[in-house]
């Protein structure tokens, strides 16, 4: 694995060395080159300064911050049931799974816990955002790399995740569904037989991606070997998500730890791939994807009776206390730090956003590469902008 | 799944036939079950989900001025005046009752993040979503609704769906 | 150059035997801390099964996280950040501008772990293989907010070292790079402290404010049913 | 020949006003068949549906768009170079198309070094997409016009040596001559279909494709436009009218290409002359002037779908990788094949 990431690194240094040595005799400079705010590659308002010499990246840098919307300091200034419709404006693809942990959090310092057919359908919701974010994921990777195709069955498959969000909660990105303590409501009738179909739509998808993308010799050789984040450096930086397990750690929130939600009661796979490039973290989302279609096809099946809401006081007082719980966000790992003085509202919210983490690697893994693999490389770490500046 | 190297057709052709295949789907007639997914909006429509946060309607008469939704609302897009005012007693010889009127319930759509929380801690039955969506407006100041218009959405106001089997029933709304 | 990529080696883990951290792991932690700390673990709190919060002093921050990264193995960088635990003075924009302000309380309460000054540093690194996470907290001095700076011990700390600069004013010595990210460069106050006022909860009073206007000449305030 | 005498004066407007349909018409029928049909299909899409029958207008009212737009010129741009680039371009394809034969009669010019000239003044559009990148004095534009250069140089390459098996096996230059071989020769005794290149030069005739896809900058050979990296290249920083020539001569090229590999491969405007006993050029009926390009419209219509197929369907190459792929594997193949041609012809 490490020997892999060496050998690559030792391939630039060799090419930036036969590269100095024209340069020395052409004498040429270097050029900086602004990609975004505005730029179709940076899917929102990141700008990546990057130095060139030729088509090669000398030294690049990202410059977040023209979104950053100061979510933590606006929850300061709002009750515990207010923060929800926040927050699920930071990752606006997936949003209900922002709001999970953040009630999770809530609720850990209340002492209570969800009836279990919350947590089922907190689950099921959770899986769903998931499915609805990586399968932009997936289209817009194509669009990245030239191809206009996918990211239309991508947007067409995602409106029918999309459909069976808003039957459930009535908003189709930002549900603000769920609550502490429970659920805003109950599934309506005639949601699972659809949410099956679906599920089966979602898997279609992921085969045509397959054929179209993945499968697909010159997105091999565009992505293959471009890229590679050795699992130590992984780690250093705070990855998280496919990005992690993509260079080998096993490692998956969903799976690692204790948390009222229904993952303990199904059957389903962490995937990993060793080799750490551009393609193994395509590739571990495409199988991700499909992973949890089937996580929400097993919990659909085993969808307890009962009531949705626990015992909640009427008017939310968190006791004091400091609580940190993370999950499993289809962009990586999204957690709440969230300190409470008894009040209406928490004292402080720090945001643990998986985006931020996922970025601040760039300027290590572009040195180096070639402006075309700087496109390829950043739709492969994937990030949405609102969970890089929150 | 299992990545084994045989044989197999190239990835290239294999992309061709995916479109290819979608072409042939979407040229289908629309009888036979194929068909662009697309809807073409202004003729024809989509109905969205009965639960749907289009826009929030206003049965006024339910209204007591109680303060809550104002008081929850995370924009402070709801603004609420009322009085209180003599009503004729329940029974006869009663004593007149005071009851809170309503004067003013304005929503500023464009502030408004469509988060529901209003509608969920109204005690009084008052505010209900619609799942109407057309209600753009060119200039911004529009987007106010007042009380009349938002008591003309009431009527767009679906019932509430049933529940999936083994759901407990709700109370209140 | 032909870099040979691996293909079929890719590896699929079930749902496993939850191998998951009792709470006499999160115990041998802060032995470990004590024994490479020594005084300079102040204080720690360890709340059974859920999670373990230590306490270093400002001198040894840097140090800290060297040691739970070589000593404990949280070789995962979570986050930084800092919390200003004055109260604020503003609360939450919901007064009436016409009225003379509340008194609030300007008392300092620190959290888990207990401190001395009124911001502190706190990191996240969580041990990947055990799944377990620890929360470490340092002082940081009133008058000169700094401690030393975690990139060379986390790479991913820089980013976030840069946040927390521009957004409590606390300095990162040996930070090789301490820009601004969020904010304009010559952007004055530090808006995660409590004493920055949230501007867009000043511009106008809280709708919530109104009340109903009672009957004339009537005093009592509940009416109705 | 044609029976009416015309005078010459009125025999270069009917050529130059056949020309601009030459161009142009292919241009629409791509546009409109598969830019915005064909595409929305294989996307799931009905594409534009409100300007006239199914869209037919579409690009009528996108002309009309355009050209209302502000022909707008960057502040640093070289202004003279950077108003030219867009014309150079579109004079290419006209240039072009010149030595196209549409019928018996129906040609423009021909003259005996057609194949010659064809692959020689294709390479002006080259110089067109330089000079844009270079005037515009935006770096994505730069990047993107020398991304244009160097691939369009080493494109060129393997399509001269394509068509060479084409001369070698037809024994001429001339287009007009190679579509006249296609249609007279047999293949062993039998002329029920003629003798169309593309049956012994498949290679040849992948490869010139290839070539073609490249030269238009098609995806997967799309690095110098590249919207979602370079912001669509050298064309990042024109509008209006200029942005619609680029855009025009794009898709016109492409119309073009497809005529010349209909000529070269598929037979060109001829049908297998056996069929009505047509022995020379002279002797086919008046008619073939008017079928003819219809026929070649068609053909046309059929290699620019499969074009636009694989443009629609594919992600694109980086830089390296496509030139590796034509200095390393199409150039030795489209080699391999002039040698077994040239053995051939020899042995036969």
């Amino acid at each position: 694995m490490t020997d892999l990431a060496e050998r690559q690194k030792l391939s630039y240094i060799a090419a930036q060395a036969a590269d100095a040595r024209l340069n020395v005799e052409l004498e040429t400079e270097g050029m900086t080159l602004n990609i975004g705010p505005q730029h179709p590659a940076t899917h929102g308002t990141l700008r990546i300064i990057v130095r060139l010499d030729g088509e090669q990246v000398v030294w690049a840098e990202p410059s977040a911050g023209y979104m950053h919307r100061g979510y933590e300091k606006l929850t300061e200034v709002r009750t515990f049931p207010q923060i929800t419709t926040l927050v699920n404006r930071i990752d606006w693809l997936g949003s209900f799974a922002n709001e999970v942990p953040f009630i999770l959090a809530a609720e850990k310092l209340m002492e209570i816990e969800a009836p279990p057919r919350t947590q089922h359908i907190r689950t099921i919701l959770f899986e769903l955002s998931r499915i609805a974010n990586v399968s932009l994921f997936l289209g817009d990777l194509g669009v990245q790399l030239g191809a206009v195709t996918p990211v239309f069955y991508a947007f067409r498959d995602r409106e029918y995740v999309l459909n069976l969000i808003e039957s459930v909660t009535g908003g189709r990105f930002h549900p603000n569904f769920d609550r502490i303590g429970g659920l805003l409501d109950d599934l309506p009738a005639g949601f699972i037989t659809e949410c099956k179909q679906v599920m089966k739509r979602l898997r279609a998808f992921c085969d045509e991606i397959e054929d179209l993308l993945f499968g697909n010799e010159i997105f091999q050789a565009r992505l293959r070997g471009i890229g590679v984040i050795p699992a130590d450096v992984a780690k250093q930086y705070g990855l998280s998500g496919a990005n992690l397990r993509a260079s080998g750690v096993d490692f998956d929130l969903r799976r690692d730890q204790v948390l009222p939600l229904a993952y303990d009661k199904v059957d389903w796979k962490v995937w990993t791939h060793p080799d750490g490039d551009s393609w193994a973290r395509c590739w571990v989302r495409l199988q991700e994807t499909r992973e949890a279609t089937k996580i929400v096809d097993q919990l659909l099946d085993t969808l307890p009776a009962g009531p949705i809401m626990a015992k909640v006081p009427r008017i939310i007082k968190v006791p004091e206390g400091e609580a940190w719980v993370s999950t499993e966000n289809p962009l990586g790992e999204m957690g709440y730090y969230v300190v409470s003085k008894g009040d209406l509202g928490p004292f402080r919210v720090k945001i643990r956003s998986a985006s931020f983490n996922n970025i601040s690697v760039v300027p290590w893994v572009l040195r180096g590469v070639y402006v075309p693999d700087v496109i390829s490389i950043l739709a492969s770490l994937y990030f949405i902008l609102g969970d890089i500046d929150r | 799944m299992g990545r084994v190297r045989k044989p197999q057709i190239p990835g290239l052709l294999k992309g061709l036939a995916v479109t290819a295949r979608t072409l042939a789907e979407t040229l289908k007639p629309k009888k036979l079950g194929g068909g662009a997914v697309t809807v073409q909006y202004p003729h024809e429509k989509e109905t969205p989900p009965i639960r749907a946060r289009g826009v929030i309607g206003l049965r006024e008469e339910n209204c007591t001025v109680c303060m809550l939704c104002v008081r929850s609302c995370p924009d402070w897009c709801i603004y609420i005046e009322g009085h209180k005012e003599l009503a004729p007693p329940r029974r006869a010889g009663g004593a007149p009752r005071k009851v809170n009127k309503l004067d003013r319930f304005d929503i500023d759509y464009a502030l408004c993040m469509y988060c529901g929380i209003c509608v969920e801690v109204c005690p009084f039955e008052a505010i209900f979503w619609s799942p109407e969506y057309e209600f753009s407006e060119p200039r911004i100041a529009d987007l106010l609704h007042d009380m009349s218009r938002l008591g003309e959405w009431m009527e767009t106001v679906p019932e509430a769906p049933a529940l999936e089997a083994g759901a407990e029933k709700k109370k209140g709304k | 150059m032909v870099i040979p990529l691996s293909d079929d080696s890719i590896s699929t883990t079930t749902t496993p035997a939850a191998a998951l951290p009792g709470d006499a792991l999160r115990e041998g932690v802060v032995a470990t801390l004590r024994d490479e700390l020594g005084a300079d673990l102040l204080d720690h709190l360890l709340k059974p099964n859920d999670d373990l919060w230590v306490r270093v002093s400002a001198g040894a921050w840097q140090r800290a996280g060297r040691v739970l990264r070589d000593k404990v193995g949280c070789d995962f960088f979570c986050f930084l950040s800092a919390i200003d635990w004055l109260p604020s003075p503003y609360g939450r924009g919901e007064d009436d501008p016409t009225q003379p302000p509340p008194e609030r309380s300007t008392e300092i309460r620190q959290g888990y772990a207990g401190g001395d000054t009124r911001m502190q540093v706190f990191a996240r690194v969580v041990n990947l293989t055990k799944h377990f996470g620890v929360t470490v907290k340092a002082d940081v001095a009133d008058d000169s907010p700094a401690v030393d700076s975690w990139v060379g011990v986390y790479a991913g700390a820089n980013w976030h070292e840069r946040e927390t600069h521009e957004m409590f004013g606390i300095g990162f010595n040996g930070h090789p790079d301490l820009r601004n990210m969020y904010l304009p460069s010559g952007f004055e106050g530090h808006p995660l402290r409590k004493d920055f006022p949230l501007l867009a909860r000043m511009i106008k009073p809280w709708p919530g404010i109104a009340d109903v206007e009672p009957l004339p000449g009537d005093d009592s305030d509940e009416g109705g049913e | 020949m044609l029976a009416v005498e015309i005078p010459y004066w009125g025999q270069s407007l009917i050529r130059v006003l056949a020309g601009a349909l030459a161009v142009l018409v292919p241009a629409g029928t791509i546009v409109y068949l598969f830019l915005f049909k064909m595409m929305s299909f294989m996307q799931s899409r009905l594409g534009p549906m409100e300007a006239g029958p199914y869209g037919s207008l579409q690009l009528a009212a996108e002309v009309g768009k355009w050209m209302q737009k502000e022909d707008i010129t960057p502040a640093k741009a070289d202004r003279r170079v950077f108003r030219a680039a867009p014309l150079i371009v579109l004079v290419s394809t006209f240039v072009l198309v010149a030595v196209v034969p549409f019928g018996p009669d129906a040609y423009f010019t021909q003259f005996d070094a057609g194949v010659f000239y064809m692959l020689a003044v294709s390479s002006i559009s080259t110089l067109g997409i330089l000079l844009a990148g270079w005037s515009s004095a935006n770096k994505y534009s730069l990047l993107g016009g020398l991304r244009a250069a160097g691939q369009l140089i080493a494109y060129e390459l393997p399509m001269v040596l394509s068509v060479l098996g084409v001369v070698i096996q037809a024994g001429t230059m001339n287009l007009q001559a190679i579509v006249f071989k296609q249609n007279t020769d047999s293949i062993f005794g039998w002329d029920g279909i003629g003798y169309p290149y593309i049956l012994t030069q498949f290679v040849g005739f992948l490869i010139f494709m290839i070539a073609v896809q490249a030269e238009l900058t098609q995806a997967p050979f799309d690095m110098p436009v590249a919207e979602s990296e370079l912001v669509s290249g050298y064309m990042t920083e024109y509008s209006g009218f200029r942005f619609l020539i680029f855009f025009i001569a794009e898709f016109a090229t492409a119309g073009v290409f497809a005529l010349i590999a209909s000529v070269l491969f598929l037979g060109g405007w001829g049908v297998p002359f056996a069929w009505f006993d047509w022995t020379t050029i002279d002797s086919v009926d008046d008619w073939m002037n008017v079928a003819g390009p219809l026929l070649m419209l068609a053909k046309m219509t059929v290699l620019a779908g499969i074009i636009m197929w694989v443009r629609f369907t594919y992600p694109r190459f980086r830089e390296d990788q496509l030139q590796r792929f034509a200095w390393k594997v199409l150039i030795p193949l489209s080699l391999a094949n002039i040698m077994v041609t040239a053995v051939c012809k020899v042995v036969w």
